[in-house]
């Protein structure tokens, strides 16, 4: 059954909250406090209309807002699908926390340049919600290279030897892969005719040789597996950990790389489907490739002392459980997919705050300075506990439910080597977060003064986020419904039943 | 390089002769050029513009807005003069500018100089029945102009033609080429279409006088171009007022 | 005749860029110009060679030579 | 006073401009202050009477206006399809902002030649205008001329190099314009005819005729010339360096697109799309040698350490696009070259606009020098980066689209070099404009030139601004061009599918 | 077509290439800036000569009409070039008027106008 499309203009004005706040922003870039009360605000009134959204969706329609054309052909419009409004409400609702955070965190690390921070942190959100919003793939796109180029000086933003590094590396594999996707996008358009998302995707076989789909296929997945942190394509991402802190937690744990999986999610299920995927075996392809990744991440990962890189390869690792469940197209691996795409989000931020609260009030990065930190910093620590346990997919956080749907997935697709994969990362994650929780807490060190929490305005976003983990962990259809939302999607991508 | 150069030229050259075989031949009175519209030319020069000389019937009238954008290009020639010379420091008359004081090319020149301008007017006014018209014309007063700066000197010859009325001159004379043209437009004709001209005259005449007062424009425009030319060159650009 | 004119024309053409003498090479020019103007007569077009007696040989003539006496006579080429 | 007819409009455009062009020069005989308002006013009613045109063109077809009353092929006719009136109107909007530059730009760099350069500046459009409305070969060929002596003059002003790169210019220029001449020439003798209307009728039965394909050669070396079609850009970059920013700001967003306009007409109008392919494999050559130019041009223009010279260099790539697009001839490729006609022009003026604007402040010309002066000169430099991103083909900007457009031609034509040429380009204008903006923004000042003391006045600022918001709004409702104004008058066998 | 026709129907046309090349030879070749003015001035000549001998007809008169003549086309000589090409002439002169003025300011600012010098001065600036 088609659902019902039902104009609107939120998807819109859900974007615009954050764009029109930009301006604000800089006009009183003079007056922090005038400036930081644009940011909170823009981030309630997004996070409130995207939400807003929900209960219709859940009624099993669609929202869309055409807007006038970009191209003969081709116009620039929005619809909110289950997939979509999943990713834009889990970015929207951590920004709101984020945006706390970043002004907790900015203030106390002194950085400067506080207003060209906000400012591209808004637009960045923008187009994050664009994407997410976006109905075919000319718009994807266009808020899609809007993303780079507005987390561009976030990177940059330290402006160190090092930042400046960080940032050209971003550039040189974020514009590169903009091209293919340019091209792939360019090149759909000429063999199918259309570029809007259809559930169970449009292009067939009879619209290009095999060897033209398989080229279209790469091409894409170049495009978006770069921010999807796709070895190998993923040497930004660590290098990118320059950015302040709030930067890596919301852009490198949710928005930026979650953009890029769930291009992946959009080009596996809305443009070749489950069929073609098949029938060209790319599907496979992918699948090896994604779990090869989240091997030797997990690997890499363990090698890392600075805390922020050893998240940064543990995020390489864990959306590539995202890309695999996508690549396996069956009911039970989408699910899996999805729902890790949300619970991941919620874990690694809880990380990223913990590290980043760490690092305001110790300036410490690397892990062998943290002995015993968990003595003076027992509530971050604790939280940073519940994270990594939950990424381990230890049972009572919602990483579990999420990795177990993407287990019964690899099953399902009768992928026994694939399933021994999952199980043994989750074995190497405990590996490299335990032993971190472990001398937190009990090795001791004098090395350093006591310390005590960092402000609350960085202490409460990342309990929040710990305490979602939990409740989702125990009922995973809690507040947003991520559950019922995944599940749909996937029976609507894959045509198979509701699990 | 040279014999690079020159390899390029042949080639060059062997190309254009071998296209020459697709050209008619030196002398064709049937190619397709003399066939086409010069025929029309022909034929009408006499009937549309009641002149004899039919390439003045087209530079002044069937094609008369190439004429009007040529001496645009002798203007912005002037211009360009203007633009580059003048202004900066003050520098002397070269050489070339210097009075002579030779009283036997003094006198021949006085001499000549009204004889040449009469020729001079005799080509503008006669440029319907026999060959020459404006720009001959008006390259003519500006040689006579040009010979007295020459042979009297620059000071001296000023009397004869003031250095800074040379751009207004110009600027006159296609300003006036133009206003004749404009004259059409709010009788409801196209630009240029002489038979607007409010003189109460059958089409062909009024066109036969249209064309009359183009070429004095376009004599205007190219003497005073032309003397403007020579003075800035002569001069490296200080302006007349003195 | 005309192939006369055509012979003038060119040889005129050639010293005109060999002379090393740039006021002998302008006088040239102007030549050069001049036997043009007269083939443009003969083969017909009478205004065209006046216009190019005129302009290409007088006027262009002396503005080279106003030209020459501001910048230098002699050429290496 | 009769209200005049609509076929009059084009030929108003030519009379405002010579006559203001004239008054101008006598305002200013008479006081050097007057010179401006009457240039400036010219320019206004210019655009005004561009736009009308525009109107009535997109409402009720072309407009056609036999000059002198003779009906073509004996008179010479001015005939304005919705292309040409599309073109002139660019001219005029990019004269307008222009001259508003000029009004303080001029009076700062050359105070003597104020007037005639003004006056050389409506010549110069007078020229330009001309070449694009006119429906006569010989007719374009004195309009030719009377561009390139104002083209030849304005670049000669400058610094003391300008004239040496000016005389260049001028002898390329005028092989040039005689090798155009003697095209018409050989088509004339076989044709009998000046009209390009007429000659397009005439010239199908003349297949295999040797004459003509080295009159179509003769007319596109000519034409290219102008254009600086690699490889025939010799005089480009040396001219667009030393000459005063208002004369390149003027000369180069308009002439070489103007000229790039010419030759689409000629090719397309006049000998048509299937004689071009049959006698000479013009368009391929011209699209292989664009092709070469963009990316040798993209390679000097990282080479180059002068902010302008890199420009020029870039402009000659970005003729490159225009150049590709007309070669390939197919609807899509030729909508991007045509549309990127408007777009570079838009984006090059605000580049060479901001180059001026930083030289009259700080005499800054090299990249180096350009470090750290973002923060000094926020306004422009906003601008700066807006067209920088557009010249890198990022979206929203319009760059970005043209950019499409031409890859859809390309993938249309089924050259994959071509497409990947085009997709690696923008690559190559990124690495140089990235570079520059991020020591704009990041890097400290350095000691040469003098330090800016704050943003440029309003008559040099505005513009800018303009330019820089232009950037996007044309990149938003590019689709409105290409469907309004630009396929209907097109050629039937160049229209995109649909239109 | 036997080989006089040729050569008469073709000697003037080649002529006007030689003049042609000759021009060109002299813009590329000279390094005297004058010296290319001066080919530049050929090549126009030759070009509009080139014009010329296309507009000529045996046995045909001058572009004036003659009564005794009449208004037969084929015996006027084709007009249209001669036109075309007194336009031609005039910006040949205006492009010359211009390069002289530039070629004043060049020898201003460095004393020369040989390329070869210009170019040494040239990167004497860029040293300096």
């Amino acid at each position: 059954m088609d659902p019902t499309v039902i104009p609107s203009l939120r998807p819109l004005l859900a974007i615009l909250a954050s764009l029109l706040a930009v301006p604000l922003i800089v006009a009183s870039g003079s007056r922090p406090n005038l400036r930081e009360t644009w940011s909170v605000l823009a981030a309630f009134v997004k996070a409130a209309i995207v939400l807003s959204m929900l209960p219709v969706v859940l009624a099993g329609d669609v929202l869309a807002c055409r807007l006038w054309q970009i191209s003969p052909g081709i116009a620039l419009e929005l619809r909110v699908d289950t997939l979509g409004l999943v990713f834009a409400m889990v970015s929207s609702t951590l920004w709101v926390l984020t945006t706390f955070y970043s002004i907790g965190y900015v203030r106390g690390a002194g950085e400067k340049k506080q207003t060209r921070y906000f400012a591209s942190f808004a637009l960045s959100l923008s187009a994050t919600i664009g994407i997410a919003f976006a109905a075919n793939l000319l718009t994807f796109l266009v808020f899609f290279e809007m993303l780079t180029v507005a987390t561009y000086p976030l990177v940059l933003h330290k402006e160190t030897a090092a930042a400046r590094r960080g940032a050209r590396i971003y550039l040189a594999y974020t514009l590169p892969a903009g091209l293919a996707l340019l091209v792939a996008v360019a090149i759909t358009w000429s063999i199918a005719g259309t570029l809007d998302f259809v559930p169970g995707g449009f292009l067939t076989t009879a619209m290009g040789s095999p060897a033209l789909l398989s080229t279209l296929f790469v091409l894409f997945l170049v495009g978006v597996g770069v921010k999807a942190g796709l070895m190998p394509l993923h040497a930004w991402l660590p290098a990118a950990m320059v950015a302040p802190t709030p930067v890596s937690a919301l852009l490198h744990a949710v928005a930026v790389v979650k953009a890029g999986v769930f291009g992946v999610l959009r080009v596996t299920g809305f443009v070749f489907g489950p069929g073609l995927l098949t029938d060209l075996s790319l599907g496979t392809w992918l699948a090896w490739i994604a779990g090869a990744t989240v091997l030797l991440a997990s690997l890499l990962a363990l090698a890392q002392d600075n805390l922020k890189r050893r998240l940064a390869y543990s995020t390489v690792g864990h959306l590539s459980y995202i890309v695999l469940g996508a690549a396996l197209v069956n009911v039970w691996s989408w699910t899996g997919a999805i729902l890790h795409l949300v619970f991941h989000a919620t874990m690694k931020i809880t990380l990223f705050f913990c590290a980043g609260a760490i690092y305001v009030r110790t300036h410490k990065e690397n892990i062998s300075d943290l002995d015993g930190i968990g003595r003076q910093m027992p509530i971050t620590m604790a939280a940073f506990a519940i994270g990594s346990l939950g990424l381990a997919g230890v049972p009572g956080v919602n990483g579990f439910v999420s990795k177990w749907s993407l287990l019964s997935g690899a099953a399902l697709a009768d992928q026994r080597l694939l399933l021994g994969l999952l199980v043994l990362s989750g074995v190497l994650n405990a590996a490299y977060f335990f032993p971190i929780v472990h001398a937190a807490f009990f090795k001791r060190s004098d090395a350093y003064p006591r310390f005590g929490e960092a402000s609350p305005l960085l202490v409460v976003p990342l309990v929040v986020t710990a305490l979602a983990s939990v409740l989702l962990g125990f009922a995973p259809d809690l507040g947003v419904h991520a559950y019922g939302l995944a599940a749909r999607t996937a029976a609507l991508v894959t045509g198979g039943a509701l699990p | 390089m040279k014999a690079l150069t020159l390899l390029v030229l042949a080639a060059l050259g062997l190309v254009m002769l071998a296209a020459g075989a697709g050209l008619p031949l030196y002398g064709d009175a049937s190619s397709p050029a003399s066939l086409h519209v010069a025929d029309d030319y022909v034929r009408g020069s006499m009937k549309d513009a009641h002149t004899p000389n039919v390439v003045t019937t087209m530079i002044a009238d069937y094609r008369g807005f190439d004429t009007l954008g040529e001496t645009m290009v002798v203007f912005s020639a002037g211009l360009a003069c203007m633009l580059l010379l003048r202004g900066g420091e003050r520098r002397p008359v070269p050489a070339i500018g210097r009075p002579r004081n030779n009283i036997v090319t003094d006198i021949v020149t006085r001499a000549m100089i009204p004889v040449i301008q009469l020729f001079a007017l005799y080509v503008v006014f006669h440029g319907h029945y026999s060959p020459g018209g404006g720009f001959q014309g008006g390259a003519l007063i500006a040689t006579s102009i040009l010979l007295a700066r020459m042979v009297l000197g620059f000071e001296r010859s000023q009397y004869l033609f003031p250095q800074r009325l040379g751009t207004p001159l110009g600027l006159l004379g296609i300003a006036f080429y133009a206003g004749v043209g404009l004259v059409a437009l709010p009788f409801g004709g196209n630009l240029l279409d002489y038979s607007y001209l409010p003189l109460g005259l059958p089409p062909h005449m009024l066109r036969n006088w249209g064309i009359l007062f183009v070429e004095i424009g376009v004599a205007l425009a190219v003497t005073g171009t032309l003397i403007s030319i020579f003075d800035d060159l002569t001069t490296g650009g200080q302006t007349g007022e003195r | 005749m005309i192939p006369l004119l055509f012979v003038v024309a060119i040889v005129a053409a050639i010293v005109a860029l060999q002379v090393t003498d740039l006021l002998a090479a302008a006088a040239l020019l102007s030549a050069f110009s001049f036997v043009v103007a007269l083939l443009y007569s003969a083969l017909g077009a009478v205004d065209v060679g006046f216009n190019e007696a005129v302009l290409g040989a007088g006027v262009t003539g002396v503005l080279l030579v106003v030209a020459l006496f501001h910048t230098r006579r002699s050429s290496v080429d | 006073m009769a209200v005049l007819p609509e076929s009059n409009l084009p030929v108003i455009i030519t009379l405002l401009l010579l006559f203001g062009a004239l008054l101008t020069i006598a305002a200013g005989l008479v006081r050097r202050e007057f010179a401006w308002p009457v240039a400036f006013t010219t320019l206004v009613l210019v655009l005004v009477d561009a736009l009308i045109q525009l109107a009535t063109i997109v409402q009720g077809g072309p407009l056609r206006h036999t000059l002198g009353g003779w009906a073509a092929p004996i008179g010479i006719e001015y005939v304005v399809d919705g292309l040409g009136a599309f073109v002139v109107t660019v001219i005029a909007a990019v004269a307008v902002v222009v001259g508003m530059y000029a009004r303080s730009a001029v009076r700062r760099e050359n105070p003597d030649q104020e007037v005639a350069f003004l006056g050389m500046l409506l010549t110069l459009l007078l020229g330009l205008t001309g070449m694009v409305l006119t429906g006569d070969l010989f007719n374009l060929y004195v309009f030719y001329e009377i561009s390139s002596l104002a083209g030849y003059s304005l670049l000669a002003v400058g610094d003391r190099k300008a004239p040496v790169a000016a005389f260049r210019y001028l002898i390329l220029g005028t092989t040039g314009a005689s090798f155009y001449l003697l095209g018409i020439g050989f088509l004339y003798t076989l044709t009998g005819s000046l009209n390009m209307a007429d000659v397009a009728r005439l010239v199908p039965a003349l297949q295999g005729n040797p004459g003509l394909p080295v009159a179509l050669a003769l007319i596109i070396v000519g034409v290219g010339l102008k254009m600086a079609l690699f490889p025939l850009h010799g005089w480009l970059a040396d001219a667009y360096t030393h000459a005063s920013s208002t004369s390149t700001a003027i000369v180069a967003p308009i002439m070489t697109k103007v000229s790039a306009f010419v030759l689409l007409r000629l090719l397309f109008f006049v000998f048509g799309v299937d004689l071009v392919a049959n006698i000479l494999p013009a368009g391929t050559i011209v699209a292989w040698l664009s092709a070469a130019g963009i990316v040798v041009m993209s390679l000097m223009s990282i080479a180059q350490r002068d902010v302008k010279r890199m420009l020029a260099y870039s402009s000659v790539a970005q003729l490159g696009y225009i150049g590709l697009g007309i070669g390939l001839a197919n609807p899509w490729a030729l909508t991007g070259a045509v549309l990127h006609i408007l777009n570079h022009a838009t984006m090059k003026c605000c580049l060479f606009l901001v180059t001026g604007s930083v030289a009259m402040q700080t005499r800054r010309t090299s990249v180096a020098e350009y470090a750290g002066l973002g923060r000094a000169m926020p306004w422009t430099f906003a601008s700066f980066s807006l067209a920088a991103l557009a010249m890198v083909g990022l979206p929203p900007t319009n760059g970005f689209f043209s950019k499409w457009y031409l890859l859809l031609g390309t993938i249309r034509a089924g050259s994959w070099p071509l497409v990947a040429i085009v997709a690696a380009s923008s690559l190559l204008t990124a690495v140089y404009f990235f570079r520059l903006l991020e020591s704009i923004y990041t890097a400290p000042m350095t000691a040469g030139g003098d330090a800016p003391e704050g943003e440029s006045g309003f008559f040099v600022l505005a513009p800018t601004i303009v330019l820089g918001v232009g950037v996007i709004v044309l990149g938003l409702c590019n689709s409105w061009f290409v469907t309004q104004i630009l396929q209907p008058s097109l050629p039937d066998a160049l229209r995109l599918p649909g239109m | 077509m036997d080989l006089t026709v040729v050569l008469t129907g073709r000697a003037p046309y080649a002529f006007t290439i030689v003049l042609l090349l000759i021009g060109l030879y002299g813009m590329m070749a000279k390094q005297n800036l004058m010296k290319k003015l001066f080919g530049m001035n050929i090549f126009q000549g030759a070009i509009i000569l080139f014009f010329i001998v296309h507009a000529y007809k045996t046995g045909a008169s001058v572009p004036v009409l003659d009564d005794a003549l009449g208004t037969d086309p084929t015996r006027y000589v084709n007009p249209i070039p001669h036109g075309l090409m007194l336009t031609a002439i005039v910006v040949s002169v205006a492009t010359t008027g211009v390069a002289l003025a530039l070629l004043i300011r060049i020898y201003r600012s460095y004393g020369t106008i040989d390329e070869v010098e210009l170019l040494e001065r040239l990167r004497k600036d860029e040293s300096r």
